[in-house]
């Protein structure tokens, strides 16, 4: 026979000895593993249940059906023929391009509110734990320099909100933002989630504000730092929100105008 | 009619080969399952450190090489390459030369082709790292590396192929069907779809259609049949009883063959190619739940009325950990790729959570389940201890469903997000937070159960395992006083066998 | 082992069979790749070449102009040169008396005359180098038609003949001052070849010690020995200027 | 069922996808029919010929070997398929064409907009915007008033390097991890050497983008794919109800 029975030219295991005979008496002794295996009988031939084909036939009807999305089957031309571009109604273009200011700044406020959603909740009821909510919050319907103060440099330290004391996490500084960016998001968190001010921060006014904060330049603000120099209006005559502006450049535009048919 | 003696001569002589099978087997399948493991902790670890990364950009900033666009594809690619083929070899060669009954005349090339596997992935992984990856998905390997895994591949799995054409008794099992339609499918796809990608120059996007094509083509056309032949092999070896239907079984197996190879295009839908691509891919991968629900039926009815012996037994419990991973992967396959949930799953995490589920939920499960069952075989020592095996199982089972969960579940609200076109980007980019904190926990937890199967399988490697007649039972939950009594050495055994 | 299904023959072809099998899809893609490897059939790289040529053309076309334009530059100069020889001044009462035309039509045009009393100098007379210096300086004005060493630019592009061991550098001084008023135009022979240049010589508005010190050069560089020219020599052929351009007949043959 | 029975069975099963799906696109995507501009609906009469400059197949190398694709998708898909054509400034941006109206250049990706690149980087998941049209939309972030950088290069090369910096987008902390790998620091010598990436100075060091930073910002500002398409692929509604 080609092969020896006891395949010596294994190399040796640990504990192999030498000697064929004992060899081959361990290896039946030790092959406990083996001596407890059963043999494989035939494969069964149980019928097939039903289920397993009314099964099969559903999934089928499913492929059937993603592959009827794929247009003509085997047409490898890579242009789809009868496709149009299906209409997208996107909000940047949509809606009015003259309106009164406080629409204008309203709009911009809730784009760049998704950044801060992530923490005061899109619906400005704070996350419940400690990150303070907006909704009827002193400090957002208070005086437009503090608040302005808070969005450009956040705030660190205790701070009291609607009764409750908030502190244990640092707001960081939303800034560098442009005037017409801050504007529309001050406007936008004093007249929403049951805010109702009613009043508009123009842009020139967050522009003094952008400049007072540059002038202080320091990190971030503390609830008795805001309440102590910051407690104010801001300079800049405010303006009557149902004036008409370009939405483009938040200029106003004379009231004669017609309104563009939309 | 065969007399009492000859019985038992022929079970004398059965015994006799299933030992020497074993011997001559020992040395090439122990290194595969070892180095297997060892790059699956590898992976594992990776892995966490891609899911942290993935939702604290600071975590381990200052390291280039950990960057999370090379991190990511190291894991994947080590998972796969690493973990994923070397088990698949050694169950390959482990169960075929059992089932052709054969010997393994040719361990020594076997093991230098298994040594230049591990040398062309720990240069591809360490080019990955350093920079020098290829840029295509699953195929990230610097270009040099893949010949090198063809050819030691070949050089593996070859003699398998030869000993299940020389063997005699013309009888061939369910097990060796899928295990030989792996042996063949893996060459034909990594071969073909390689050439297409790297070697000629075609279209941008056509390559990048094969690529899609490929990493679906591995996971159905290569770990799937080596899993559900492990799956074949050991659901009646342990229970003794003969496989459910074999018709049920032909028709699954047929039913993958014809399936597989359409899936996987779907990852370009609506892009410019061919229109009717995607969408065959896409219903490919939802038809795959044909075979799967065909596998599913006949291995669970094989076992019914076994389960004390399945919870019993650690190599049954993966098993059909594993094979309910496939079921529950082809419903995933279905819910994921129609058209409607296309749109929104085809650029999220949800295909992250498809191929994790498919490579660790499914195939690993079943190659642990052939693992703990092979082992002692080959090292004549029993598993030293049942709580690591248990420890192993669980966290597996709860780590790879929370990250399958995490990551489908993100990819869906992601997707739905994203197609909201009017929001805010940014409000899409961070829906997944939560879901990213998941999986980074899951990674966790599996990081614990692939130590413990690696320092388990290094005692077995290392001879330390017990030296006794009676298998390492898992401890039924169940019963407190199953026959075996407390841990450690048992006394005679009548029922229960692994 | 050896039994009818597994000896090594088996073995053997089972191994070929394996490896042609598994590699069928890579061999089948191999032979379809090499169908896919030849340049691409009318993809961009045609359409490119043939835009390519387009431009191309364009480009000759717009430049066609003024390519020839370069080639015959000295003929054009030479016409240019040749109809804007002075007006014959139709009226007598246009001359300015005094002037060189005055004086040249008062000695009458043709050829070159020496004047009484025409300065003579010795042939070995002792050279000045500053005055050789300045002459070479001058010179390259004339290295344009004549080549930096005398050899002429005739060759090139048939312009000025040579001058290095021309008899007429070394011949009659009068014949070069008046050259250098008056210019020479038409058909030359200098050392035996003949030359028609396609330009004329223009005469050269230089004040009289320049001239001399331009001509010494000459005649006692590339390999010429002559004897210097004095300004006083260029002084007295100032009748020349303003006569019309001498051709080579006119000149006082060298002996 | 024989050995041969089931090997050719298996060989015919795998074999008909194979030719179908891989072999048989790859070769007519190959060989793509260029597409004209017809006189009559685009006013011209020329070959479309896709135009990209930049440092295309080494950017796009960089590109990959950094797996910006794993977070990063290129690829804007057609109406049935998604709708990334709503979104705005991802699949085009809304330009004042030659007659002063104002049109919407949006348009989904053709097979001709991977032109110069070997394999088309379409991307897994897309935690972070489509790159399809970033050279137009960083070109928009410099015309925002507070944006440090001066030059497209110099927005990219600061977000690359810190996309945490406050450029423009306000800034949340899953944002791209750092690529500080692609930059090297060096001690600021009198006024600095000129390549130096402006707005990254500080206490004497300044930060100079690699040759592969450079090759990939290349790639990325040569990812503009908003140009007019011939008549025949151009899939806009008001063109199609023209007719």
């Amino acid at each position: 026979m080609a092969h020896s029975k006891d395949s010596e030219n294994q190399r040796p295991d640990l504990e192999d000895s030498t000697n064929v005979v004992e060899a081959h008496a361990s290896l039946l002794a030790t092959g406990a593993a083996q001596s407890r295996e059963r043999r494989i009988e035939e494969t069964g031939m149980e019928p097939v249940s039903l289920w397993v084909f009314l099964g099969s036939a559903i999934v089928l009807l499913v492929g059937g059906a993603v592959v009827g999305a794929g247009g003509k089957l085997f047409n490898y031309d890579p242009h789809p023929t009868g496709y149009v571009r299906p209409e997208y109604i996107s909000d940047a273009d949509s809606g009015p391009t003259i309106g009164p200011i406080m629409e204008a700044l309203m709009k911009r406020g809730k784009n760049i509110y998704t950044k801060c959603s992530g923490c005061h909740g899109s619906s400005g009821a704070g996350d419940g734990g400690n990150r303070p909510p907006l909704a009827n919050s002193e400090w957002v319907t208070g005086s437009p320099e503090r608040l302005a103060m808070i969005i450009l440099n956040g705030v660190k330290g205790p701070i009291v909100v609607d009764g409750k004391t908030y502190g244990a996490d640092v707001m960081d500084g939303q800034g560098p933002l442009t005037a017409d960016e801050l504007a529309g998001i001050m406007t936008y968190v004093r007249n929403s989630f049951g805010n109702e001010v009613g009043d508009v921060v123009t842009p020139e006014q967050a522009a003094e504000a952008i400049k007072i904060s540059n002038v202080r330049a320091g990190a971030h603000m503390s609830a008795d730092e805001l309440n102590a120099n910051h407690d104010k209006a801001l300079e800049g005559d405010p303006i009557d929100p149902s004036t008409p502006v370009d939405f483009e450049t938040l200029k106003p535009v004379e009231a004669s105008a017609p309104a563009p048919a939309e | 009619m065969v007399t009492d003696t000859d019985s038992d001569t022929a079970l004398q002589k059965d015994l006799e080969l299933r030992a020497r099978i074993d011997r001559s087997l020992r040395h090439p399948v122990m290194f595969f399952f070892t180095s297997g493991a060892a790059w699956l902790a590898v992976a594992v670890l990776l892995g966490f450190i891609s899911s942290f990364k993935s939702h604290d950009s600071t975590f381990l900033a200052n390291l280039g090489f950990l960057n999370y666009g090379r991190v990511y594809p190291a894991h994947l690619t080590v998972l796969i390459y690493g973990w994923g083929c070397q088990a698949a070899f050694g169950l390959i060669i482990w169960l075929m030369a059992r089932l052709s009954r054969k010997e393994c005349t040719s361990v020594g090339v076997i093991l230098t082709a298994g040594h230049l596997w591990n040398f062309g992935v720990s240069v591809g992984v360490l080019g990955i790292l350093a920079g020098y990856g290829s840029g295509r998905p699953w195929m990230e390997f610097p270009a040099a590396v893949w010949p090198l895994l063809l050819v030691s591949y070949f050089f593996i799995t070859i003699w398998s192929f030869i000993q299940f054409r020389c063997s005699e008794g013309g009888k061939t099992y369910v097990a060796q069907w899928y295990l030989v339609a792996a042996l063949f499918w893996f060459p034909w796809i990594y071969l073909s779809a390689h050439l297409f990608v790297f070697v000629f120059n075609g279209h941008p996007v056509m390559a990048a259609g094969v690529n899609a094509w490929f990493k679906y083509a591995l996971i159905f056309l290569f770990f799937t049949p080596v899993a559900l032949g492990t799956a074949y092999y050991l659901a009646p070896k342990v229970t003794g009883r003969p496989v459910y239907s074999y018709t049920l079984a032909l028709f699954g197996f047929w039913a993958l063959a014809v399936i597989g190879p359409w899936a996987g295009m779907q990852k370009l839908a609506g892009g410019p190619l061919p229109q009717f691509l995607p969408y065959l891919g896409a219903a490919a991968t939802v038809l795959i739940l044909i075979p799967a629900l065909a596998v599913g039926v006949n291995i669970l009815l094989t076992l019914r009325g076994h389960e004390a012996e399945v919870t019993a037994s650690p190599s049954l419990r993966f098993t059909i950990g594993g094979i309910v991973s496939f079921v529950i992967l082809g419903v995933m396959g279905l819910g994921l790729n129609t058209p409607a949930s296309l749109k929104m799953t085809q650029f999220s995490l949800a295909g992250y959570g498809f191929e994790v589920l498919a490579i660790y939920g499914f195939f690993s499960m079943c190659a642990f389940g052939g693992i703990y069952f092979i082992v002692p075989r080959i090292t004549r020592r029993e598993w030293l201890s049942r709580r690591f095996i248990s420890w192993h199982f669980w966290l597996s089972l709860y780590g790879i469903g929370t990250v399958v969960v995490c990551s489908i579940l993100g990819g869906l609200f992601q997707g739905a997000a994203q197609e909201a076109y009017n929001a805010a980007w940014s409000d899409a980019a961070t829906r997944n937070y939560a879901y990213n904190v998941g999986t980074t926990v899951a990674w966790g937890l599996i990081i614990f159960s692939s130590l413990f199967f690696l320092l388990h399988l290094l005692l077995m490697w290392a001879r330390l395992g017990r030296r006794s007649q009676h298998p390492t039972l898992l401890k039924g939950d169940h019963h407190e006083d199953s026959p075996h009594g407390p841990d450690g050495d048992l006394d005679e055994l009548q029922t229960a066998e692994a | 082992m050896d039994s009818a299904n597994d000896n090594p023959l088996k073995r053997f072809s089972t191994f070929w069979v394996g490896l042609v099998l598994f590699a069928a899809f890579g061999l089948a893609g191999l032979v379809l790749g090499i169908g896919f490897n030849k340049p691409v059939k009318n993809g961009y790289d045609e359409v490119n070449s043939e835009r390519r040529e387009t431009i191309r053309e364009e480009v000759d076309k717009t430049h066609a102009g003024a390519r020839d334009m370069a080639d015959k530059s000295f003929e054009r100069v030479g016409a240019v040169y040749l109809e804007s020889a002075p007006v014959a001044v139709e009226k007598p009462e246009f001359i300015l008396p005094g002037s060189a035309t005055q004086l040249g039509k008062a000695s009458g045009g043709t050829g070159v005359k020496v004047p009484a009393g025409f300065p003579e100098v010795a042939a070995d007379a002792p050279i000045d180098p500053a005055v050789m210096a300045k002459g070479q300086a001058l010179y390259a004005v004339c290295s344009a038609c004549h080549g930096p060493n005398g050899e002429g630019m005739y060759h090139i592009n048939k312009t000025g003949p040579p001058l290095a061991d021309s008899e007429w550098v070394v011949g009659p001084v009068a014949n070069l001052i008046a050259i250098q008023f008056r210019g020479l135009n038409g058909t030359i022979e200098v050392n035996g070849k003949s030359y028609t240049p396609v330009a004329p010589m223009a005469p050269l508005p230089l004040d009289d010690e320049s001239v001399a010190a331009v001509l010494t050069y000459i005649r006692n560089s590339f390999g010429n020995k002559a004897s210097p020219v004095t300004a006083e020599q260029v002084k007295a052929m100032e009748g020349e200027k303003g006569k019309p351009m001498l051709s080579p007949a006119d000149l006082i043959p060298p002996k | 069922m024989t050995f041969k029975a089931f090997m050719s069975a298996l060989a015919v099963s795998f074999a008909v996808p194979w030719f179908l799906i891989i072999v048989v696109p790859y070769a007519k995507m190959r060989d793509l029919e260029p597409v004209h501009f017809e006189q009559d609906s685009d006013g011209r009469d020329e070959v479309y010929v896709p135009r990209r400059s930049g440092r295309i197949s080494t950017g796009s190398a960089v590109y990959g070997a950094n797996g910006c694709y794993v977070c990063h998708t290129q690829m804007i898909r057609k109406g049935f398929a998604g709708s990334e054509l709503g979104r705005p400034d991802w699949a085009g941006f809304r330009v004042q064409d030659e007659s002063g109206v104002s049109i919407n250049t949006s348009r989904e990706t053709t097979p001709y907009d991977f032109v110069g690149e070997e394999f088309a980087h379409v991307g897994i998941m897309r935690v972070g915007p489509d790159l399809s049209n970033v050279a137009g939309r960083v070109q928009k972030y410099l015309d925002h008033p507070l944006t440090k950088a001066d030059s497209p290069e110099g927005w990219l090369y600061l977000h690359l390097y810190n996309s945490a910096l406050k450029t423009v987008t306000l800034n949340n902390k899953f944002g791209c991890p750092r690529q500080t790998h692609l930059f090297k620091e060096q001690p600021r010598v009198g006024q600095g050497s000129p390549n130096a990436v402006p707005g990254l100075e500080n206490d004497g060091m300044e930060v100079l983008p690699t040759g592969n930073a450079k090759a990939l910002v290349s790639y990325l500002l040569s990812l503009k794919k908003d140009d007019a398409v011939p008549y025949s692929i151009n899939y806009s509604r008001d063109k199609k109800k023209a007719e």
